[in-house]
C-alpha cells in the first residue's frame, strides 16, 4: 500500500486490504499496544538533557510544552490558555488550570518558571531559550517572560522539547530521572537502555480531546536499517521511525504495509571554508555549485528519498527562497574555474564522516573529476570530525543540519560571524547577512520577516559558502491497519493518535 | 682422516647437500595436492594484484562513478555487477586485491612478530616474566580495537600503514597467548636442555629450537587471522580510519554493501567470495606447509 | 590451587588499574571535544567552555585520572556524561545480556566446531576434511551482519520461528548466538583438527587401541582431552572476541549488550561509560583467562602440578 | 583344540615412505605353542616391534602395509577381522607391553583408570569393581595401592613400565607380547618383574613373546629363541639349541658382543659394519656384508631354511654346503 | 674433576625432594667413573648438576681447579666446549626438526670453532665417520633412525667440540648388544686418543664393569659404595650392591635362583630422615641403621662404603 503524506488518503485503501488479509499473521494479539521501532536509542528522558529528534519523539508524549506545532509547522497553544505581549520584549503567558502531572500534582506557574529557568541553565538546550532575560510569576497560573531584545521566534522556541514544563517537585527530588513524571498523554513505565522504552496511557490527561488512543506504546530500538524493515514485515513492530530509501519500494509493494514519505527539514550541504584557498575565491565556490550533480547524490546516498536543495534551508522554513541559477552544468563550472585562474590543476580535499556522507563525497569527487578538479576524500570518526571541521583547516566538507521551525535558529548559528569556530563551519562572514540576521530576529511581522530572509537566502547563495545538496525525505513505514499515522517534517508526529481499529 | 675420504667431500656434497632445507620443504609441499591448490589460488591473487592495471582500468572502471549504471546485476559487461555508485565490482575486486592482501598479511605479520616474541619470551622464561607480560597483554586485550585504532590514527594520521598497525596491535595478545601455549609444551623437552649443554644462548634456543617446534598452532592461527584482519580494517574504514574512498578494498566493499543484502546480494557476495578464496588458499598452504615443515610426517 | 586462584584474582587489581590508566590516556588523546559532543548542534562556544570547566575536563589528565580512581575505589564508576545515568546501573542492566549471548555463542561454537575438528582430523584429507575446512572458513570470512541478516530473513521473516531482534524472550537469543558462534568456529575447528592430528599419532593412542578400546571411545576418551589444550586457548581468545566484538551482531539483532554501548560511548566521548565498559571487559577477560588456565590444569595434571 | 596359540605364515610388511619402501618384515614364519615363551632377539630396526604390532593388527597405516601373509591367533585370522571384531580380541586374547613406557601412557588419565579401562571393556563389570581389580593389579607389579589415582607423570620411568605391564596382564590374555619390558628398570626391579611374569605364565597358562636385547633375560624366561635380522628370522630354536649351539654367524656375533662380567679386560668384539638399509636390502643374504664367513653366493642368493632338529633351524648358506660347519665360536661362557 | 658435597633438591608440593644429597667424588683425567643405582636415585640429576644444566642447591664442582658453580653465564658458556653430556634418551634430546648434520654442526657453529663453511662440513663428516654414521644420513631426521644411530648422533655432538669431559647418561641402554659393543669400543678408543674423562651412568652392570675404572653405587641421592670396578665386583660390601650384583641376569640357561629380590617400601626421596636410606629394605638391618645415617668410610685402598655393618 502507499500513503503519501498523511493517513487520510490511505485509509480508503485500508478497507480493501483489510478484507483480503484477515487471516494474515500480522494481526496483533494486543491491539492496544503500539510498537514503534526507533533507529537509535534515546539519549535521556530529561527533555532538557537531550537535543535530538528521537528523544523528542518520546519526551513529547511524556511532557507538554506551552506551545506545540501543528502538522503545518505552525506553533499553536498547548498548555497555554491565553497569551499576550504587553511590550516588544514582554510575554504574559497563562496556562490552563487543572493540568495534572502523572503523580496527581497540579501544574502551576511555579513549575513553568522553574522549567524555563532550568532550561536556560541546561548545557544541552541552553541555546533554545537563551534570549529570555527573566521569568516572573504573576499568579498561580500566569508568568511573565522578558526577552533580552525583541525576539520574533519566541513562540517557536517554546515548542522545543527543551522548553517542556517539568514538575518542580520531581526534578528536585532524588530520583535522577529514573522514573520521570510529566503531564503528557503517556506515563513512563520503563526504559531498558538499548532495548526498549515502555509508556502507558495517562488516563487523567487534561485534554480529553487529545487523549492517547492506545493503552500502551512500546518503543523498540532497532539500529540496523534492514532489521528494522524486517521487524515491520514480520509484524514485530507496527511502525518504524525511519526507513532506508532502499527498502521503500519493498514496503510500498507489501499490501500489509504502508509507506509514508515527506520532505524533512534536514538539509545536507557541502560546506567550503571561505578563508582557505581555493575557496576564498567566490568564483571557485560558485563553480562548485555548478559542478555537483545533486540528483546523482540523492540517488546514491539516499536511494532517491530526497529532493534537491536549492538554498540553505529546507523549503518548509519561513523565508525560504530557491536559487534556480545553479544547475548541474560542468561546462559552466569549468568556465568559472578558468576565470578564477585554475585550469585543470586544482587539488582539494573533501572531508566526511559516516556512510551517507562518504557516498556523497564520492559522488562529488566524481563530479569534480569531470571538471578537472582532483579531490581526495578524508574520512573522520564523528567526534573527530566535529572538531576538525571547526579547526579552520577544513576545505570542503559534507555536513547536514536539521532545522527547528523558526529560521533564526538555523541561520544565525550557521552564518553569523559570532559562530565561527562553532556552527559556522564555512567561516562565512558578510556584513549584509549579519544585518539581515539581526533584523530577522527582531522583526515581529511575519510578512516582513519573510522578505528579510528571502534576501538573506539570495545573498548567501550568491556568495556560495555552501553547495546545498539535498533535503532528505522523512520515510517511514507502518502496518496498514495502523490508524492515525502523522508525519511532520521532523518525523513521527502526534504519536498519541496511533491506534488499531 | 684419510685423504681419499676428504677428496670425496666434493662428491658427497654434490650428492647430499643439494637437498637444502627450503628445497626439501618445497619438494614435500609439491606432493600435497591441496597445498598446490592453495598455492595456485594464492598466486592468482598475487598476480591479480600485480597486474591489476592490465585486467581492469583503475580510473575508468574501479573508481569512476557512473550514475547511469548503478546497481546492475552481473552481466557480460559487468561480470560481478555494479555497485551503488555504478562502479564495476569486478574491477574493484581486482584492484582491491592489492590493499586487502597487503593489509591482511602485514597486520597479521605485525601481530605475529610482536605477539609471537612476547608469547615466546613469556612462555620460555616463565615465572615473573610470564606474569608481567601476560597481565600487560590482558590490559591491551581489554582496550577495544576501535578505541585503539582511533587513537593510533588520530595521533599518527589516517593512512593504510597506521590501520595495519592498529589492527596488528589489537591482535598481539591473541598471538602471544597462542605462541605461549605452544612454547610451554616444548620448552621442557630434553633437546632444549641439549642445546643449552652445547652453549647455545637463550635467544638462539628460542629461535632455533623452541619456535620451529611450535609451528603448527601458529600457522593455523595466523592463516585464519588474515581474514579477521581484512575485515577489521574494513570496520575501521567505516569510521573513517581505513583506506580513503574511493580506493577499492574488499572488506569495505563487503560492509558498505550491507544495506543491499536483501535485494542485491551480489554486491556483498563477490567481495565475500574473494576473502573466502584468499583465506582458503592460505589455509591450504598453511596446512601443507605445516606438514612439510614437520619432518616427522614425511 | 586455591592459593593460585586467589593470587590470580589479586592480579585483577593491577590489571584494572592498568586498564583505566591506559584508557584514560588513550581517550584523552582521541580528537573530539566531550563537552561539544554532549551539547550537540546549536551550542555556543561559551556554553561548551563553561560545561568543560564544570565537568573538570580542563584539568590535567592525571588529575582527572586521580579523581576517577578515587571514586572507583569507593565502588563508584561515575555517571555517564551523555545522559547522567549511573554507569554501574547501566552496565548492570546490559551485562546479563552480553553474558547470556556470549555463553550461548561459545556453546554453539563449541558444539559445531569440536565435532567438525575431530572428524576432519580422524579422516584427514577426506571429503569431510575439506568440507569442514570450507565451512569453517566461510564462517570466519562472512561478516556477522551478513550471516545475521540471512538468518533473520530465513528464520524470522520467512519461517517466523524466532523474533528478528530484541531481548525479550529466550527465543531472541538464538539467532544472535548462532551468528556470533559461527564466526568463531573457524579458529576452534582448525585448532582442534591440528592438535587432534598430533595427538592421534601418539603412542598412547596405540596403547588404548591395543587394550581393545573401541575407535569412538579412543577418540572421545583418550584423544580429545589431550587435543583440547590448544583448542581451549583459542576458545578463550574467541570468548574475548565475542565479549567485546559482538558490536555488529548486537546491532543487527538490536541486542542491548555492552559492546554496542561501548562503541556508542566511544563515539560520544562518554569517558566514564567507556571506562565502565572496558573495566567490565577486562575483569571478564581476566576471569576467562583464569578459567582457561584452570581448565588447562583440570585437563592436564602436569600443568596442575605447576600451580601448586 | 589347536595346540598352537600363534601361527604367522609368510608375513611381509612394508612401510611406504617418501624415501622409499622400508621392508620391515620379510617372509616371516613363526609359531608358538600354548604356555610357551619365545624370545625374539635382534638388532635395532630388525622389525621386531613391527612384527609384534602386526599380531594386534596395529601397524600404522599408512605408511605401513601388510603385503602378504596370514596371522592365526588362537584360531582367529587376525588380518581378516574388522576393526570391531579386533576390539574384542585386543586386550583379552592378546595384549602387548609396549617398548617405550614414557609415551605409551596417556598423560591426562590416572593410571588406575587406564588399568581399569581394559578390565571393564572385556569383563563387562562395573567401573567400581574394575577399579578394585586395577588396584590389585597395581599391587601385583609392586606399586602401592594408594597410588592408583596418580597420573603417569608422577611415576618414575620404571613405575610407568610396570603400569603398562599391569595393563597388559589385567585380562589374563592368552598371549602376551612383551616388547623390551624392562629397559627402564634397574636390575633389581627387573628381576622382580620377570619373576612376576613367570608366575603368571605358569598360573594362567599364558604364552608369551619376549622381545629383548638382553640375552640374559632370554636365558632366564624363554623356552625358545628366534633371532631376527633385517626383517627375517634367521635362526630359531629352543633355548639350549641357540645358546649352546648357535649356528648363524650373526647369532655368534651377538654373543660375542656381550661384555663379560667376569673379565673386564677383554675387548668387546662387536659385529663389524651396520645393518643394511631396509629400503635397499641386498639381493642375497642381508647379513653377507658383515659376515666373516661369507661365501660367494651369499651376495646373490637368498639362503634357504635349514633344519637341524625339529626345533632348530637357521637360514644360512654355510650349512647348505656343509651341514656340520663349525663357527669359530669365540664366545666363552664361564 | 671433583664434586664436593653436591646437593640438588627439587621443590615439590609434598616437600623438598632430595634428588642428590651430598655426593662426593674425585675423578682423575682420562679415567671413567661408573654410576649405577636404582632408577630414580639421582644419577641423571648428578650428571646435569655437574654440567650446570641444573643449578646445584649446594656444594662445589671443581673442574681444573675452579669451582664452576660460581662462574657467570659467559664463562660457563666458554667452558661448555670442554664439558659435554650424552643424554639418557637419545630421541628426546635431538631436535626433531633438524637433520643429522645440522645437529652435529650446531655446537661448532655456535662456539665459532670453525668459521669456514666447507671446513665445518668436513668436520661434520669426520665426526660422523668417527662414530660410525654413514654419510648417507646427512640429511635424515632423527625420527627416521633407529635407537642406535640416534645414540651415535648424541655422541658425535658431544665430541664435536674440544671435549675433555663427558657425562654419558645411559648411552647404550637402547641398543642391541652388538651395537652396544661397537659404541663402547668407540668410546674407549676415543678416551685413549683424546684423553677423555667420562662419567658413565647405566643400569647394565656388565657394561659398567667392562667400561669403568671406578664404580660408584648410588642409592636415593647418596653414594653408598665406591671402589675400582674389579674390587667392587669381587668384594661388594653394601647390601644393596650385593642385591644389585645378584640380580644380573646370567647367560646360563638354568638359573639357580639365588637372586636377592629386594622387599620392602622404598623410602621417599622427599625430606628423608637422617637414617640409613636402605634400612627398611635391608635384610641385615640393625637398630643403628634406623637411627643414624652412615657416612662414606674407607674400607681399604680406594674402596669406600656407607654402611654401619661393614665393620662387623
Ligand atoms: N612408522 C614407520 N614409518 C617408516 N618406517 C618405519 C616405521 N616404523 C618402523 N619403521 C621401520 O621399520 C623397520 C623395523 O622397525 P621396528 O620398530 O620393527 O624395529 P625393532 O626391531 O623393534 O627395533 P628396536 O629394537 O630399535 O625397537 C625399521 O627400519 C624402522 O625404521
Ligand atoms: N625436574 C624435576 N622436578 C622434580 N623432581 C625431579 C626432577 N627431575 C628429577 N626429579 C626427581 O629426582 C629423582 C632423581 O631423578 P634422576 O632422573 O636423577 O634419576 P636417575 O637415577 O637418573 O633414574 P633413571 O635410572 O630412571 O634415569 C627422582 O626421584 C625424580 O623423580
Ligand atoms: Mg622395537
Ligand atoms: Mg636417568
Ligand atoms: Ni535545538
Amino acid at each position: 500500500g502507499t500513503k503519501e503524506e498523511s493517513s487520510i488518503e490511505g485509509s480508503e485503501k485500508q478497507e480493501t486490504t483489510n478484507e483480503a488479509n484477515t487471516e494474515e499473521p500480522v494481526a496483533k494479539e494486543n491491539k492496544d499496544e503500539i510498537k514503534i521501532a526507533l533507529h537509535t536509542d534515546i539519549v535521556s528522558l530529561d527533555p532538557q538533557g537531550h537535543n535530538d529528534t528521537t528523544s523528542e519523539t518520546v519526551s513529547f508524549l511524556l511532557f507538554n510544552r506551552l506551545f506545540k506545532l501543528n502538522t503545518d509547522f505552525e506553533a499553536v497553544p498547548d498548555l497555554v490558555e491565553e497569551y499576550s505581549q504587553p511590550s516588544d520584549k514582554e510575554w504574559v503567558l497563562k496556562i490552563k488550570e487543572g493540568v495534572k502531572f502523572h503523580d496527581g500534582v497540579e501544574m502551576t506557574s511555579e513549575d513553568v518558571k522553574f522549567s524555563l529557568e532550568r532550561s536556560k541553565k541546561s548545557p544541552t538546550v541552553q541555546h533554545v531559550l537563551a534570549e529570555i532575560e527573566k521569568v516572573e510569576i504573576v499568579d498561580k497560573y500566569t508568568v511573565k517572560v522578558t526577552t533580552k531584545m525583541p525576539f520574533a521566534p519566541f513562540i517557536y522556541t517554546l515548542v522545543h522539547a527543551g522548553s517542556s514544563i517539568l514538575p518542580k517537585h520531581y526534578v528536585e527530588s532524588e530520583d535522577k530521572w529514573n522514573n520521570p513524571i510529566g503531564s503528557g498523554q503517556y506515563k513512563f513505565v520503563e526504559w531498558i537502555s538499548g532495548d526498549k522504552i515502555v509508556l502507558e496511557r495517562n488516563e487523567d490527561y487534561y485534554d480529553k480531546d487529545n487523549m492517547g488512543m492506545s493503552k500502551k506504546i512500546v518503543f523498540r530500538v532497532i539500529p540496523e536499517d534492514t532489521s528494522r524493515t524486517i521487524a515491520l514485515e514480520t509484524g514485530e513492530v507496527d511502525i518504524v521511525d525511519t526507513l532506508s530509501g532502499l527498502d521503500a519500494p519493498r514496503v510500498k509493494e507489501n499490501p500489509d504495509l504502508d509507506l509514508y514519505e515527506k520532505p524533512s527539514t534536514t538539509i545536507a550541504y557541502a560546506g567550503m571554508n571561505v578563508e582557505k584557498p581555493p575557496f576564498d575565491n567566490v568564483l571557485v565556490r560558485r563553480a562548485m555549485n555548478y559542478a555537483v550533480d545533486k540528483e546523482a547524490i540523492i540517488e546514491v546516498a539516499l536511494n532517491g528519498a530526497g529532493v534537491e536543495a536549492k538554498s540553505v534551508t529546507a523549503e518548509a522554513l519561513l523565508g525560504y527562497k530557491a536559487n534556480d541559477e545553479y544547475t548541474y552544468d560542468p561546462e559552466k563550472a569549468k568556465e568559472l574555474l578558468k576565470e578564477a585562474g585554475y585550469d585543470g590543476d586544482l587539488e582539494i580535499e573533501i572531508w566526511a564522516s559516516g556512510d551517507i556522507r562518504k557516498k556523497t563525497a564520492e559522488v562529488i569527487q566524481a563530479n569534480l573529476m569531470e571538471i578537472g578538479v582532483t579531490a581526495s576524500i578524508e574520512m573522520f570518526e564523528w567526534g573527530a570530525y566535529l572538531e576538525a571541521t571547526n579547526s579552520g583547516k577544513q576545505g570542503m566538507f559534507v555536513l547536514g543540519w536539521t532545522s527547528n521551525p523558526d529560521p533564526d535558529a538555523t541561520l544565525t548559528p550557521q552564518f553569523s560571524k559570532e559562530s565561527i569556530g562553532a556552527q559556522n563551519r564555512s567561516r562565512y562572514v558578510s556584513d549584509k547577512v549579519e544585518q539581515l540576521l539581526l533584523d530577522g530576529r527582531a522583526e515581529l511581522n511575519t510578512e516582513r520577516r519573510k522578505e528579510i530572509y528571502n534576501e538573506l537566502h539570495e545573498t548567501v547563495m550568491n556568495d556560495g559558502p555552501w553547495v546545498p545538496l539535498y533535503v532528505s525525505n522523512k520515510v517511514l513505514g507502518a502496518n496498514s491497519k495502523l490508524q492515525g499515522v502523522e508525519l511532520s517534517p521532523q518525523g513521527l508526529w502526534n504519536l498519541h493518535k496511533l491506534h488499531y481499529k | 682422516m684419510d685423504s681419499a675420504y676428504i677428496q670425496n667431500i666434493e662428491e658427497i656434497k654434490k650428492k647430499y647437500k643439494k637437498r637444502s632445507q627450503t628445497r626439501e620443504v618445497w619438494r614435500r609441499l609439491k606432493k600435497n595436492k591441496m597445498a598446490i591448490l592453495g598455492i595456485i589460488i594464492l598466486s592468482i591473487f598475487i598476480l591479480t594484484a600485480i597486474f591489476a592495471d592490465y585486467i581492469a582500468d583503475y580510473k575508468t572502471e574501479a573508481i569512476r562513478m557512473n550514475a547511469r549504471e548503478r546497481l546492475q546485476e552481473p552481466s557480460k559487461e559487468h561480470w560481478f555487477g555494479t555497485d551503488d555508485l555504478g562502479r564495476d565490482i569486478f574491477a574493484r575486486i581486482v584492484h582491491g586485491t592489492r590493499i586487502s592482501l597487503f593489509v591482511g598479511t602485514i597486520s597479521v605479520g605485525i601481530a605475529l612478530s610482536i605477539g609471537g616474541t612476547l608469547g615466546a619470551i613469556s612462555g620460555y622464561y616463565g615465572g615473573k616474566f610470564d606474569n608481567i607480560i601476560m597481565r600487560t597483554l590482558d590490559i591491551i586485550l581489554a582496550v577495544p580495537s576501535i578505541l585503539l585504532a582511533i587513537t593510533i590514527v588520530s595521533s599518527l594520521g589516517a593512512n593504510i600503514v597506521n590501520v595495519m598497525i592498529a589492527v596488528g596491535i589489537s591482535n598481539i595478545p591473541g598471538f602471544a597467548r597462542v605462541v605461549r601455549a605452544a612454547v610451554l609444551g616444548v620448552k621442557d623437552q630434553e633437546y632444549i636442555e641439549a642445546a643449552r649443554a652445547i652453549g647455545a644462548k637463550n635467544h638462539v634456543i628460542i629461535l632455533k629450537h623452541v619456535l620451529p617446534n611450535c609451528l603448527a598452532p601458529i600457522i593455523v592461527y595466523s592463516t585464519l587471522k588474515v581474514a579477521t584482519a581484512i575485515m577489521a580494517a574494513a570496520g575501521l574504514s567505516f569510521i573513517g580510519l581505513g583506506v580513503k574512498p574511493p580506493t577499492p578494498e574488499w572488506g569495505s566493499m563487503l560492509s558498505g554493501g550491507r544495506a543491499f543484502i536483501r535485494d542485491k546480494m551480489y554486491i556483498v557476495l563477490f567481495p565475500g567470495l574473494a576473502i573466502i578464496a584468499t583465506i582458503l588458499s592460505l589455509n591450504l598452504l598453511g596446512d601443507g606447509l605445516r606438514d612439510a615443515l614437520d619432518p616427522r610426517l614425511k | 590451587m586455591i592459593k593460585y586462584i586467589f593470587n590470580r584474582l589479586l592480579m585483577l587489581i593491577p590489571v584494572v588499574i592498568g586498564v583505566t590508566f591506559l584508557v584514560f590516556f588513550i581517550v584523552s588523546l582521541t580528537p573530539g571535544d566531550t563537552a561539544a559532543m554532549i551539547i550537540g548542534e546549536g551550542a555556543t562556544q561559551e556554553a561548551i567552555k563553561e560545561l568543560r570547566t564544570e565537568m573538570g575536563l580542563d584539568d590535567p589528565v592525571i588529575v582527572q585520572y586521580g579523581r576517577y580512581m578515587k571514586d572507583l575505589l569507593t565502588g563508584n564508576m561515575g555517571d555517564s556524561y551523555s545522559n547522567g545515568k549511573a554507569v554501574s546501573s547501566e552496565i548492570a542492566s546490559r551485562f546479563p545480556n552480553t553474558f547470556k549471548l556470549t555463553i550461548l555463542s561459545i556453546l554453539v561454537s563449541i558444539i559445531i566446531s569440536i565435532p567438525i575438528g575431530v572428524v576432519s582430523a580422524t579422516k584427514q584429507y577426506s571429503i569431510f576434511d575439506s568440507l569442514g575446512m570450507v565451512l569453517a572458513l566461510i564462517g570466519i570470512s562472512m561478516p556477522s551482519f551478513w550471516l545475521g541478516l540471512i538468518l533473520i530473513i530465513i528464520f524470522a521473516l520467512n519461517l517466523g520461528w524466532f523474533p528478528s531482534g530484541g531481548a525479550d524472550s529466550f527465543k531472541s537469543v538464538i539467532l544472535p548466538a548462532v551468528t556470533l558462534g559461527v564466526a568463531s568456529t573457524a579458529s576452534i575447528t582448525r585448532t582442534t583438527r591440528s592438535s587432534m592430528l598430533e595427538v592421534i599419532r601418539q603412542d598412547y593412542i596405540r596403547t588404548a587401541k591395543a587394550k581393545g578400546v573401541s575407535n569412538k571411545k579412543v577418540i572421545r576418551k583418550h584423544a580429545l582431552k589431550n587435543a583440547l589444550i590448544p583448542a581451549i586457548t583459542v576458545i578463550g581468545l574467541e570468548f574475548g572476541v565475542m565479549l567485546g566484538g559482538a558490536i555488529l551482531t548486537e546491532t543487527v539483532f538490536s541486542w542491548p549488550g555492552i559492546g554496542r554501548l561501548m562503541v556508542e560511548s566511544i563515539q560520544r566521548k562518554d569517558t566514564p561509560m567507556v571506562l565502565g565498559c572496558i573495566i567490565t571487559f577486562s575483569v571478564c577477560f581476566s576471569i576467562v583467562n583464569l578459567v582457561i588456565d584452570i581448565l588447562y590444569a583440570y585437563i592436564d595434571p602436569r600443568i596442575k602440578a605447576n600451580y601448586e | 583344540m589347536n595346540n598352537k596359540i600363534l601361527e604367522i605364515d609368510d608375513l611381509v610388511i612394508e612401510f611406504r615412505t617418501d624415501d622409499g619402501v622400508v621392508k620391515a618384515v620379510n617372509n616371516i614364519n613363526l609359531s608358538l605353542d600354548r604356555g610357551k615363551t619365545i624370545g625374539i632377539v635382534g638388532e635395532t630396526g630388525a622389525g621386531k616391534t613391527t612384527m609384534a604390532l602386526s599380531i594386534l593388527n596395529l601397524i600404522p597405516k599408512p605408511p605401513g602395509k601388510i603385503i602378504q601373509g596370514s596371522i592365526n591367533l588362537d584360531g582367529i585370522d587376525i588380518l581378516k577381522k574388522t576393526e570391531r571384531e579386533l576390539e574384542k580380541i585386543r586386550g583379552r586374547i592378546v595384549s602387548m607391553i609396549f617398548q617405550d613406557p614414557m609415551t605409551a601412557l596417556n598423560p591426562v588419565i590416572t593410571v588406575g583408570e587406564q588399568i581399569a579401562e581394559v578390565i571393564s571393556i572385556h569383563q563387562r563389570i562395573g567401573s567400581k569393581k574394575a577399579m578394585k581389580k586395577a588396584e590389585e593389579m597395581l599391587e601385583m607389579v609392586g606399586i602401592p595401592r594408594e597410588r592408583i589415582s596418580e597420573y603417569p607423570h608422577q611415576f618414575s620411568g620404571g613405575m610407568k613400565q610396570r603400569v603398562i605391564i599391569a595393563i597388559a596382564l589385567a585380562c589374563s590374555p592368552r598371549l602376551l607380547i612383551a616388547d623390551e619390558p624392562t629397559t627402564a628398570l634397574d636390575v633389581t626391579i627387573q628381576a622382580q618383574v620377570l619373576k612376576l611374569m613367570k608366575e603368571l605364565k605358569e598360573k594362567l597358562k599364558m604364552s608369551m613373546i619376549m622381545i629383548t636385547h638382553d640375552l640374559g633375560i632370554v636365558a632366564q624366561v624363554c623356552d625358545e629363541v628366534a633371532i631376527m635380522y633385517a626383517g627375517k628370522i634367521i635362526e630359531k630354536g629352543n633355548l639350549r639349541d641357540v645358546f649352546e649351539n648357535p649356528k648363524h654367524p650373526y647369532t655368534e656375533g651377538l654373543f660375542n658382543s656381550i661384555p663379560n662380567i667376569d673379565n673386564r679386560k677383554v675387548m668387546l668384539k662387536p659385529i663389524r659394519g651396520l645393518m643394511p638399509d631396509p629400503c635397499n636390502l641386498p639381493k642375497g643374504c642381508s647379513f653377507c656384508d658383515r659376515c666373516d664367513y661369507a661365501l660367494e653366493k651369499c651376495a646373490n642368493e637368498k639362503p634357504k631354511k635349514i633344519s637341524f632338529s625339529h626345533t632348530h633351524f637357521v637360514e644360512c648358506h654355510l650349512y647348505e654346503v656343509e651341514k656340520d660347519y663349525k663357527l669359530k665360536y669365540i664366545y666363552n661362557r664361564e | 674433576m671433583e664434586a664436593k658435597n653436591l646437593k640438588k633438591y627439587f621443590k615439590t608440593p609434598k616437600g623438598m625432594l632430595h634428588a642428590v644429597d651430598g655426593v662426593n667424588f674425585k675423578l682423575r683425567k682420562g679415567t671413567t667413573l661408573g654410576l649405577v643405582g636404582e632408577s630414580g636415585c639421582g644419577k641423571s640429576t648428578t650428571g646435569r648438576v655437574l654440567l650446570r644444566l641444573l643449578e646445584a642447591t649446594d656444594g662445589e664442582v671443581i673442574y681444573e681447579g675452579k669451582n664452576i658453580l660460581h662462574l657467570n653465564s659467559n664463562e660457563m658458556r666458554a667452558l661448555r666446549k670442554e664439558m659435554q653430556i650424552i643424554f639418557q634418551d637419545p630421541y628426546a634430546s635431538l631436535n626433531p626438526r633438524m637433520t643429522v648434520s645440522q645437529i652435529i654442526e650446531e655446537p661448532i657453529k655456535l662456539n665459532k670453532l670453525i668459521k669456514n663453511k666447507e671446513e665445518r662440513f668436513i668436520k661434520v663428516l669426520e665426526l660422523m665417520e668417527l662414530v660410525g654414521l654413514s654419510e648417507r644420513l646427512i640429511n635424515t631426521y632423527p625420527h627416521e633412525l633407529d635407537g642406535g644411530r640416534r645414540q651415535r648422533i648424541g655422541i658425535a655432538r658431544a665430541l664435536s667440540l674440544n671435549t675433555k669431559f663427558i657425562v654419558c647418561d645411559e648411552p647404550v641402554s637402547a641398543l642391541d648388544v652388538s651395537i652396544q659393543a661397537q659404541i663402547l669400543n668407540l668410546m674407549k678408543e676415543l678416551q685413549k686418543k683424546l684423553d677423555l674423562t667420562y662419567i658413565f651412568i647405566t643400569h647394565d652392570l656388565s657394561v659398567v664393569n667392562h667400561f669403568s675404572d671406578e664404580i660408584a653405587v648410588m642409592y636415593l641421592g647418596k653414594i653408598i659404595e665406591k671402589a675400582p670396578s674389579e674390587e667392587l665386583f669381587s668384594h661388594p660390601i653394601h647390601p644393596y650392591t650385593n642385591a644389585l650384583l645378584s640380580a644380573i641376569p646370567k647367560l646360563t640357561i638354568k638359573q639357580d635362583n639365588e637372586q636377592i629380590i629386594l622387599k620392602g617400601e622404598i623410602v621417599s626421596p622427599i625430606n628423608p630422615k637422617p637414617i640409613c636410606r636402605f634400612a627398611n629394605r635391608c635384610i641385615y638391618a640393625k637398630k643403628i641403621c634406623k637411627e643414624k645415617e652412615p657416612a662414606l668410610e674407607k674400607v681399604c685402598e680406594n674402596h669406600y662404603v656407607a654402611c654401619h655393618l661393614f665393620k662387623e
